[in-house]
């Protein structure tokens, strides 16, 4: 079974949806155990596979579906489709699939209570979803990947549209927005497949580097690929569907999309960036280059100032994505070792950091009812553990040491450094200092207004957190922000150092 | 002669596995206390097991785990590290009986976090003593700020959530503004962030990057209240006494200072300071005239605390500038003025606070004649004054003796009269207060009338630390030893 | 140039297609937008099917032809027919324009790059399929290429389509019905006849549509069942099939309809298909070869190897064809009842 | 110029594509915006056919005929297969795309009796 692993990845939540959706229409309370089942044998094979990574002598998994070719034959991998798992997508499938299984606990209560009478789909759409984004990550192939995004995308209108209200036209113009940066995408594909004529990423990877390092239908294709990316995941200046459509979306489906959706996009950007083109092919564009880093000082700049402005916390986290993206989509770009490294380990301290501050948005939501920060005061006092684990999150998305943020920063401002974009490091400590700013606020509302107990008629403050299966979810993302900081050094070395490419040195 | 040893960990880790016991120990007080001052001997015992390893030229280290590539959370110790753990670790135990004294009686229902809080500052103010590289410290640095924010706003009214804010605002901003960035910029250069006799830098460094290099950290570290980066220090002193002793005598301050002193030896190295002149210049320059200001500030300010927290940014670079001599006395001097200053101005700030608890006096021209009301208050606020001031028999006379040693090593002479002014400045803020105190007049009837010596529990801590200021008199040359251990490691070609 | 046999048609057909799509934008009225649209996807069929391509001109032709268009009809018969030409934001149009323009110069800029139209040396055309031609008779027995690298070689797409078309459904479901749900289902009494005169139904439809629809089935079941030997396969079956079903909808009724296909039977095939076609795929794995290697299925079905994956296919067309058919039939029912499932188009 | 006309299929596939996308971008009504979408994937769709379109090339369905038998078909006279599936999954996904988002549009329209993206904008600040 286990040379298996990597389709199951993909397998267990496809069935477990297929499943779920079946078994709705019998005995409806049995789609969400099917569910975390496929979710669970998912997340577990891709652990799996990532100490099958770390402690073989192998780079490189590979899985070839339909089982077309031997390997010693030309046509191997390349006539069917293949999928792989290497050290830039282990990581990437293990964040991407724990948390969604973590989420999905998370959220039986809340989609209990907010869509009472309407879950019949959700979960099985909940499932597809991850499986979408765990084949973008997994996939080798440009084409198949396509389908993975789609696949991703619609269950992820569905669930945005479960918000009522505002949220339908909120899912429309992500739709049009999505759809249209999947086309783009496709399109890039094309302009490739038509210099190429092969779609698997290993072997575009031999032959583009090598011989079409000046051609001009690749370099559109390779425009067209990364507004494509950019697009789905809410890059300035193509962010505007982001937070309505996170902020009015149930909250299940907020905790869900807004760590995992964006984060494989970058992944997606990422794995086309350094294994289908090159970090040379990057370099050899020194003004898209220097344009992107512009680009990305401008979302983390735009992504902090508007966040400041919000009052609601919900929004503020649509909008701390937006600047987090600004970091990941910079690092990418900047295209020196440190750069890249950060970059890599942001995608995955990042998922978490969101994943926490979504469920934490949950837990409130889920007794208080509300979002706005001025409601909140007391907050300290009526969910304790909640609100550690919201300074914990804000503290690792400030970089507070030991968390993992600081780390991802550290690599960061390091590559900016070296490549001397200044521009840049200052707006990741500016960022920083926003959520700073942002923390005091929370810290003052949610602790130091201590609520009068007297006023409702308690004689103390009733403390009541969330129920625990909502608890315990969230707690493990937390305590997992701090666990992430202190293994860099191991995650670093063993996976993000392998994961890159050859660097030319300038 | 380095030793891998896991006993600084575990001396870094006591006090915060301590607070989660006391945070559980929440409904049981005597138990709560009995926990901190368990934890404080342990502590203390663990500290004095490694003594004599020191003082005989041992270096302890120990790696927890590898955070990046070359630089680990790692701990190590000499001379000067332990001599700091040793002064926070001391000075906590009689501040934890004061503060017995002053928040039981009280009821305050929020004395569990305090004391909680507490045992993570103390801890992390050891885990920068202890720390082998600059991320290490630049962890518990921040640790530190944050654990110590809830000491600040302990009152959670407007004014301690206002200087609460003002606080946290400087202190971050500060150090992810500047000293991350820098921190990053050495990484980059040198590929390592670990303290090392010589320094990490090269000769291809330039003096321009080195000079912003060190203008970075020297405001970056804003705990050590360089101004214009001081007034979260005046801020700070809405807290409750036993906090401002902590925050303005021993941990908060004199971490700044401290990992000024790292950075200075260990980073830059103090052979690369001696040979150029600019460098010294701008680190003495930005300490002197911070130095001058903060006491002229302090002369005019009629609220204690304030002129209490004036004089500890002006102490505070006494120590920079015996950093910025960058001569083995000038060092030797500025790392033992911290545990002179320490135990000196822990002295005056709990005195502070017993006289408010005395008799509600917050400002000097209300203390005229309660000395005479409440003596052992005063003639411990008179020991600790002379401390700070630097005369004879308490410790400051030995500190300034060896930083007005170093100014005539190094090519700063300057400084020497910027030395000699401010300790004419130190005693025309302090004398007076205590010689109205005794002598004057009573100025303020109702406040003269209260007057009475508040608890035991709190006139206790203010006499031993006292008797403090004059035993490290006649003391310093132990604590000279741990210095020269410290010396022979970073500055031994001086 | 020398030889340019019919490729002048296809020119023609191109710059009619472009403005047929140009005035499906152009026009005001949603209703003649969305029946232009159609002609134009028929249009664009015909192009397909000059250049070759007729599984796909064949899919084209029953998809965006034909149910697109019925499914932007159904949408508008809901809500509205006229698109108010107020408010034109001249301003904006022009600046998309430009970014339009800017990103189309942009394409272009590679045209002396790209291959001549219809070269057979090209990278695309001498790469990798030509495997597939040279090999499909070897490997599977299904002469029609198509069919073979659809549901074989390139399987794992095909499966991932069908769940797409699931998805779409279910998405549909859950945004149109939810709400629905509150407002109780009226079971529609036993009726045994078409419902009572309706000005708006017309008898001749109706009879002519419940002629044509037995001939619409047995013409689908052909096309799924020999997809391995003429254009089409699961989906061009399954969306015909879909289609009679919905030309029954909108010729009588949907109670009419739906007496026979509850909702509940419905979104239950929709997932069966899915399940049937991931079911092949594992047996493979039980059977002890990759995912979807029908090969491996040579003891469980008749013939060599090669004949495995031929019959496997087969298999998996009738997944696929029973997913889409349910599925479109489910998203028609929803669209055009607004999620009520009572009465619509 | 002769360049041009070897290639005239492009310049027009391009056209068409930016059509769909200004009409996307552009076009204040809903139902306009998804067929602006279905006409940007056609285009697409247009573009991936041409590229694998051969001259003088038979559909790919192998028949025996005269210039290929079964097991030896000539390669150059069959038009390229795999271009055709990609786009017959492309077709499929852009009609599920179109189905979801007609019933976002009939959702959108229950809720603000409107089409007019600027009127619900309108609606949905007040």
């Amino acid at each position: 079974m286990i040379e298996h692993l990597p389709i199951l990845i993909i397998l267990g939540p496809l069935l477990g949806a297929v499943f779920a959706s079946l078994t709705s229409w019998y005995r409806p309370k049995l789609s969400f155990p099917v569910v975390i089942f496929g979710l669970a044998i998912s997340s577990l094979s891709a652990i799996l596979i990532v100490f099958k990574l770390a402690f073989s002598e192998l780079d490189v998994i590979h899985y070839q579906l339909g089982g077309w070719g031997t390997p010693e034959k030309d046509e191997y991998g390349i006539v069917g489709i293949q999928i792989s798992v290497d050290y830039l997508n282990g990581l990437i499938l293990a964040t991407v699939s724990t948390i969604g299984l973590l989420t999905a606990v998370f959220s039986t209560r809340s989609v209990e209570r907010e869509l009472t009478g309407q879950q019949r789909y959700f979960f099985s759409l909940f499932s597809l979803l991850v499986s979408g984004l765990l084949g973008i990550s997994i996939t080798g192939d440009i084409f198949n990947l396509y389908v993975f995004m789609e696949i991703a995308a619609l269950s992820s209108y569905a669930l945005i549209a479960y918000g009522k209200g505002r949220s339908y036209m909120a899912s429309f113009n992500y739709l049009m927005m999505g759809t249209m940066g999947a086309c783009l995408y496709l399109l890039g594909v094309g302009f490739v497949f038509v210099k190429t004529g092969t779609l698997n990423i290993e072997n575009l990877s031999q032959i583009i580097p090598q011989t079409l390092q000046n051609s001009q239908a690749v370099f559109v294709g390779f425009v067209l690929i990364m507004i494509g990316a950019w697009a789905k995941m809410a890059f300035f200046p193509l962010h505007g569907w982001l937070p309505n459509a996170y902020s009015y979306a149930p909250t299940a489906s907020g905790a869900l999309l807004a760590p995992l959706a964006t984060k494989v996009s970058v992944y997606a950007m990422l794995r086309i960036m350094i294994t289908v083109y090159s970090i040379d092919y990057v370099l050899k564009s020194p003004s898209i280059q220097s344009t992107v880093l512009l680009l990305s000082t401008i979302s983390i700049l735009v992504g902090s100032f508007f966040s400041i402005t919000q009052s609601n916390l919900r929004k503020i986290a649509c909008y701390f994505i937006i600047s987090e993206i600004g970091y990941m989509v910079g690092g990418a770009w900047l295209a020196n070792e440190p750069g890249l490294k950060g970059a890599i380990y942001h995608v995955v301290a990042d998922a978490a950091m969101t994943s926490a501050f979504f469920m934490i948005i949950g837990c409130i939501v889920y007794r208080t009812g509300q979002t706005e920060l001025k409601k909140l005061d007391g907050l300290f006092y009526k969910m304790p553990l909640t609100f550690v684990a919201l300074i914990i999150t804000m503290a690792a998305l400030i970089g507070v040491p030991p968390t993992c943020g600081f780390f991802s920063k550290f690599y960061l401002i390091q590559g900016a450094v070296q490549a001397g974009t200044w521009h840049f490091v200052i707006a990741l400590l500016i960022s920083s200092l926003i959520k700073a700013i942002i923390l005091f606020r929370i810290i003052e509302i949610g602790y130091n207004k201590v609520p009068n107990p007297a006023k409702e008629g308690n004689k103390t403050i009733t403390r009541e957190e969330a129920p625990l299966s909502m608890l315990i979810p969230t707690l493990i993302v937390t305590l997992s922000l701090i666990l992430i900081g202190l293994f860099t050094d191991k995650l670093v070395t063993n996976f993000i150092a392998k994961a890159l490419p050859e660097i030319p040195s300038l | 002669m380095e030793e891998t040893l896991t006993t600084p960990f575990w001396i870094v880790f006591i006090s915060s596995m301590a607070a989660v016991l006391i945070a559980l120990c929440g409904r049981a007080p005597n138990l709560r206390e009995a926990i901190i001052f368990l934890a404080a001997i342990c502590k203390l015992a663990l500290l004095s097991t490694l003594t004599s390893g020191v003082l005989d030229g041992k270096l302890y280290t120990f790696t927890l785990i590898n955070l990046l590539p070359n630089v680990g959370l790692s701990f190590k110790v000499d001379g000067a590290g332990l001599l700091f753990a040793f002064v926070s670790v001391t000075l906590w135990i009689p501040v934890t009986i004061y503060s017995i004294g002053l928040l039981r009686p009280k009821k305050d229902l929020s004395q569990t976090r305090f004391y909680a809080c507490f045992s993570i500052a103390i801890s992390s103010a050891v885990g920068v003593a202890f720390s082998a590289n600059l991320l290490t410290m630049f962890i518990f640095y921040e640790i530190l700020s944050l654990s110590t924010y809830p000491l600040v706003t302990h009152n959670q009214d407007d004014e301690a959530i206002k200087g609460g804010r003002k606080y946290l605002t400087y202190l971050l901003t500060t150090s992810v503004g500047l000293a991350l960035p820098a921190m990053i910029i050495v990484y980059q250069h040198t590929g390592s962030l670990d303290f090392t006799g010589g320094g990490v830098f090269n000769d291809k460094t330039s003096n321009t990057l080195l000079t912003i290099l060190v203008v970075m950290f020297l405001f970056g570290f804003a705990k050590a209240g360089l101004m214009p980066f001081h007034a979260w220090l005046p801020g700070a002193m809405v807290a409750p006494a036993p906090v401002s002793s902590l925050l303005h005598a021993v941990a908060v301050v004199k971490v700044g200072v401290f990992s000024i002193i790292r950075i200075t030896t260990g980073i830059f190295g103090v052979d690369l300071l001696a040979n150029t002149p600019s460098l010294t210049t701008i680190i003495c320059v930005i300490a002197a005239i911070t130095l001058i200001t903060a006491s002229l500030i302090a002369l005019t300010q009629d609220n204690l605390k304030a002129r209490l927290a004036y004089s500890t940014i002006g102490q505070l670079s006494y120590i920079i500038l015996g950093v910025g001599l960058a001569s083995a006395s000038g060092i030797a001097g500025a790392m033992l003025h911290i545990p002179m200053h320490a135990v000196g101005k822990i002295t005056l700030f709990l005195c502070a606070g017993a006289i408010y608890e005395a008799c509600g006096a917050k400002y000097i021209s209300q203390m005229n004649g309660i000395g005479r009301k409440i003596p052992f208050t005063f003639t411990a606020f008179f020991l600790g004054s002379l401390c700070v001031i630097g005369l004879p028999p308490t410790g400051g006379f030995i500190s300034k003796w060896h930083l007005l040693n170093g100014t005539l090593d190094s090519i700063q002479q300057w400084t020497f009269a910027i030395f000699l002014i401010s300790s004419f400045l130190n005693a025309a803020y302090f004398i007076p207060i205590v010689f109205k105190g005794f002598f004057s007049a009573p100025s303020d009837e109702k406040v003269y009338n209260k007057a009475s010596e508040p608890s035991m529990l709190m006139v206790a801590p203010m006499l031993i630390t006292a008797t403090g200021c004059l035993l490290v008199f006649f003391f310093s040359n132990f604590l000279y030893q741990f210095v020269e251990q410290f010396l022979n490691v970073y500055a031994k070609t001086n | 140039m020398a030889e340019l046999p019919i490729w002048q048609y296809d020119t023609l057909f191109l710059i009619l297609v472009l403005l047929f799509g140009i005035t499906a934008l152009a026009m005001q009225n949603l209703m003649a937008a969305a029946i232009v649209f159609g002609a134009y996807s028929f249009l664009m069929c015909l192009i397909w099917t000059t250049m070759g391509a007729v599984d796909v001109a064949f899919t084209e032709a029953a998809v965006g032809a034909g149910v697109s268009t019925v499914f932007i009809f159904a949408t508008i018969y809901n809500t509205g027919v006229c698109a108010k030409p107020k408010n034109p934001r001249l301003a904006f149009k022009l600046f998309a324009g430009l970014i339009c323009f800017v990103t189309g110069a942009f394409l272009l800029s590679a045209l002396s790059d790209f291959p001549n139209w219809g070269d057979p040396y090209s990278p695309v055309n001498s790469t990798i399929s030509p495997y597939y031609i040279e090999n499909t008779i070897r490997d599977t027995h299904v002469p029609n290429i198509v069919t073979t690298v659809l549901a074989d070689y390139r399987g794992f797409d095909t499966l991932l389509e069908t769940a797409v078309v699931f998805i779409a459904c279910i998405a549909i479901y859950s945004i149109l019905r939810v709400d629905a749900a509150k407002s109780k289902v009226v079971e529609p009494d036993i009726v045994t006849s078409p419902p009572a005169y309706d000005p708006t139904d017309s008898l001749i439809i109706r009879q002519a549509s419940r002629i044509m629809v037995p001939f619409m089935q047995i013409f689908a079941l052909y096309v799924i069942a020999h997809g391995h030997y003429s254009p089409g396969g699961g989906f061009q079956g399954g969306v015909i099939l879909g289609a009679s079903i919905i030309l029954l909808c909108i010729s009588f009724d949907l109670k009419y309809v739906l007496r026979q296909w509850t909702e509940k039977k419905i979104m239950i095939l929709t997932s069966l298909g899915v399940l049937i076609f991931a079911t092949v795929g594992l047996a493979c794995v039980i059977m002890g070869g990759e995912y979807l290697n029908y090969e491996v299925l040579d003891p469980i079905l008749p013939g060599d190897k090669a004949y495995a994956r031929s019959h496997a296919i087969l298999l998996v067309e009738i997944g696929v064809g029973i997913t889409v058919m349910f599925s479109m039939i489910g998203i028609y029912i929803n669209l055009a009842s607004n999620g009520r499932f009572d009465r619509g188009l | 110029m002769e360049e041009f006309i070897d290639k005239f299929n492009y310049v027009l596939v391009v056209i068409l594509m930016m059509t769909g996308l200004w009409s996307m971008l552009a076009q204040n009504n809903l139902i306009k915006k998804c067929i602006g979408m279905a006409i940007f994937q056609t285009g697409i769709i247009l573009f991936f056919i041409s590229i694998g379109a051969k001259n003088n090339a038979l559909i790919p369905i192998l028949t025996e005929t005269a210039n290929h038998t079964y097991n030896d078909p000539n390669v150059n006279e069959v038009t390229n297969p795999l271009t055709q599936i990609l786009m017959l999954t492309a077709i499929v996904v852009g009609v599920a795309t179109l189905g979801v988002g007609l019933a976002l549009a009939q959702k959108v329209h229950q809720q603000n009796d409107s089409f007019d993206e600027d009127e619900i904008l309108n609606n949905q600040t007040k």
